[in-house]
């Protein structure tokens, strides 16, 4: 039978390497796995490439990860935001590096990682420096920029219903990056609020198909970024 | 007889309302953070109009009242808002999708320095200590079929932000339709930059002496 | 106040001109828009180029379409299936042009041409005479072609339930084609076996959102092809 | 004494069950139109494999009982269907994400033609009167991770189907990765065709002579 389930944090990203690129979904805390990036935290794994929208804040979740230096390098649309302290320092510090892309770019890399596509052309960025050094075509009259598909050996995503097969639904503006970073890692890895039998979910209601996901782990009472921020904690505690 | 000092230009309500006039009935529009997000408080009265985020929301409703809030029911600009019936929730390729490929009408954006031409800078002043951050707005202005600025006419320190060329790394060439400021409403045109309308206590020449590009009339 | 639905099927289809290109919905009969196609037939309009997966069976919808001397151009996958007959004799008869297109790829064009990506590189058809012509290139040791998206002035599409918004959702296998045309059409046109109040379809379970929606007409007993096939009706009765 | 003639080869049930034997565990597949379809009724126990049907859905169940078909409930043959527990349905850009992606284990297709390198013909014969039709037959043979061949090993009128080159126009290059015939299981190595297993009463000699590469043992 197949079962997608795992038994604890620790079990669900127990095989992530050092070097590995990892994708985590979230736009600011909403659909961030904090959890799991905890439990990656713990596991130890180290020079890591993380693609995610934002580099977190204060010094929990994707912050904490970078403020124990296993992140070498970011790919990410927007790396400062409203409490955000970590990454910026090493950054100016030059012990960090960053690849910025625009948001709708970053968010079709990655499909075009998941959906087999290696390279595609969008008009976000030309005549930009974001576009130096990239192929640029102009398609009937308008100029495009070449971009590449992102493939990651890893994703965690956070999500809301979850089943056996990896069937996933998420709440409100938590999807974000979630569903297709699923389809564009080798192995993703996926906290769920709870994991109801195969069945439960409607065929028609499923936003994530569970082909694109190999470990879920019930995460009933996930911890909001906002409120470990608020309370000034910093991860490992 | 103290003489009161007479009020120049708009006030950024004021502002937010001239945009808003400018959007019309049933539009999709998308708002920038900051001064934007004002603009969908001036709406005026028989016009509706679909608020996209492009965190994967259509149809944001108002900011929900204290207590209401769902952190993981945010903005752009990462505050938490509402929905209206009718909304629906996607994922990031999918919202992008609506952007790049023209299906927003209306987008409002903040603006550092915009040029004669259209161009837009807002992302970055290309200082070497500042750290890039560039979010969702090349895309909004090379997707979006309207792009709309609204901008003090002139930074903190008085300097212009409308020249010749912006100095500061674009998100955008050719881009911009109109500027609204505090001092005027002024259309990027094929041939220049032309005032529609000024604000009050404003002429012509104050604002072209407030102005590094040729304004026309 | 925004409302997408108009009243009859002639007013949703009245503005479709001569040569225009047109996507319709439709894997076999499943989401074939069949009531949207005859008023089609009924409202004239001709030199038409319609992006679809197959020609239609017998000598109603899709079919009648291409039997009334309507379409000049075909751009699908399988234009030969059970009971498809009139396609084949006209196409054989030099009567009417096909561009073939492996399925993936067709679904990705359209994808690609609502998303604003004028062109993407896929594997599918290197090596074969779909891809003659066309530019191939390596990307890390693998070689692709490049395909261009497609964009229609109306896409004709089956859906489920509606709103005022144009918010759908699809039933089954019938959900296939809808929602990328929906993206990539001018104008979309769908029909709805039911529309309800806004607020009535969950946000979350919204397929296609009403942004890519123009016209909504409710169609709420539906003609199956392969029955009117079974009954050897022919369009117009 | 009457000599009861010997069966030689596999039947088509027999084949279908050394397709299945070949598929581990919680595979993901794709069955193509017509033979490759008999497969799903031949998966040993204790395995549970999940089907994909390009028109959208994963998770296809058996056969609908008479009078439960559902007409938008179809697989990729066109033909009724049912879903499983823990089915979903998605749309066709969706569903090629998975194919062309590399998310789908086994694709088991039909062949017209195979060559020793294993090339795959099997969409048209490039006859100047057929009307050509490639469905998602080339999508799949570039996404899929591993292409199974079910086919007879030779035409109807006794023409070989492996060959040294194919001569109709191809689905893909080099992408078969094993052929299940009557007449054998045949893997396409680097080095060239190995035979894997015999079918009853076929030898070597046989089969070569059936064959118009050159096989392996």
């Amino acid at each position: 039978m197949i079962n997608k389930t795992v038994q604890s944090l620790a079990e669900a990203v127990q095989n992530i390497h050092d070097g590995a690129t990892i994708m985590i979904s979230g736009f600011g805390e909403a659909g961030s796995p904090i959890e799991l990036i905890h439990a990656l935290i713990d596991q130890g794994a180290k020079d890591l490439t993380v693609v995610s929208n934002n580099t977190g804040s204060g010094n929990v979740g994707l912050a904490a990860l970078i403020e124990q230096r296993r992140v070498k390098k970011m790919i990410c649309s927007f790396p400062r935001t409203a409490n955000s302290t970590v990454f910026p320092e090493l950054y100016n510090a030059g012990e960090i590096e960053l690849e910025l892309v625009p948001q709708g770019t970053l968010a079709e890399r990655i499909r075009a990682g998941g959906a087999g596509i290696p390279a595609f052309y969008t008009p976000a960025s030309v005549n930009t420096p974001l576009a130096e050094g990239k192929e640029c075509r102009v398609f009937d009259g308008i100029e495009y920029v070449l971009e590449r598909g992102i493939k990651a050996d890893f994703s965690l995503v956070k999500c809301e219903l979850a089943d056996r097969y990896g069937n996933l639904t998420y709440h409100a503006t938590a999807r974000n990056f979630g569903p297709v970073m699923c389809t564009a890692a080798t192995t993703s890895i996926v906290q769920a609020k709870k994991v109801v039998e195969a069945g439960i979910i409607d065929p028609e209601i499923v936003v994530t198909p569970g082909i694109f996901v190999n470990h879920i782990i019930e995460v009933s009472n996930p911890a909001h970024e906002s409120d470990l921020v608020a309370q000034k904690l910093t991860y490992p505690w | 007889m103290v003489e009161k000092q007479l009020k120049i230009g708009w006030s950024k309500t004021e502002m937010a309302q001239n945009v808003a006039m400018d959007i019309p009935d049933g539009s999709y529009v998308n708002l920038g953070i900051g001064m934007p997000e004002m603009v969908a408080d001036f709406v005026p009265s028989g016009r509706e109009l679909i608020y996209q985020t492009e965190n994967g929301l259509l149809g944001m409703g108002a900011v929900p009242m204290a207590g209401q809030e769902d952190p993981e029911l945010i903005n752009a600009g990462k505050k938490p808002v509402t929905t209206i019936p009718g909304a629906c929730f996607f994922h990031h390729a999918d919202s992008f999708t609506m952007i790049r490929g023209g299906h927003i009408d209306v987008c409002v954006l903040g603006a550092m320095q915009i040029s004669k031409n259209g161009d837009l800078a807002n992302w970055s002043t290309g200082a070497v200590d500042a750290i890039p951050a560039v979010g969702g707005a090349m895309d909004l202005v090379a997707g979006v079929k309207r792009i709309l600025v609204i901008t003090q006419h002139n930074t903190k320190d008085g300097k212009p932000k409308i020249l010749n060329q912006c100095s500061y790394p674009l998100t955008g060439k050719g881009v911009v339709e109109s500027i609204y400021t505090n001092l005027a409403i002024i259309d990027v045109k094929k041939e220049g930059l032309f005032v529609r309308k000024l604000g009050p206590n404003v002429d012509f020449e104050y604002l072209q002496k407030h102005t590094e590009a040729k304004l026309f009339q």
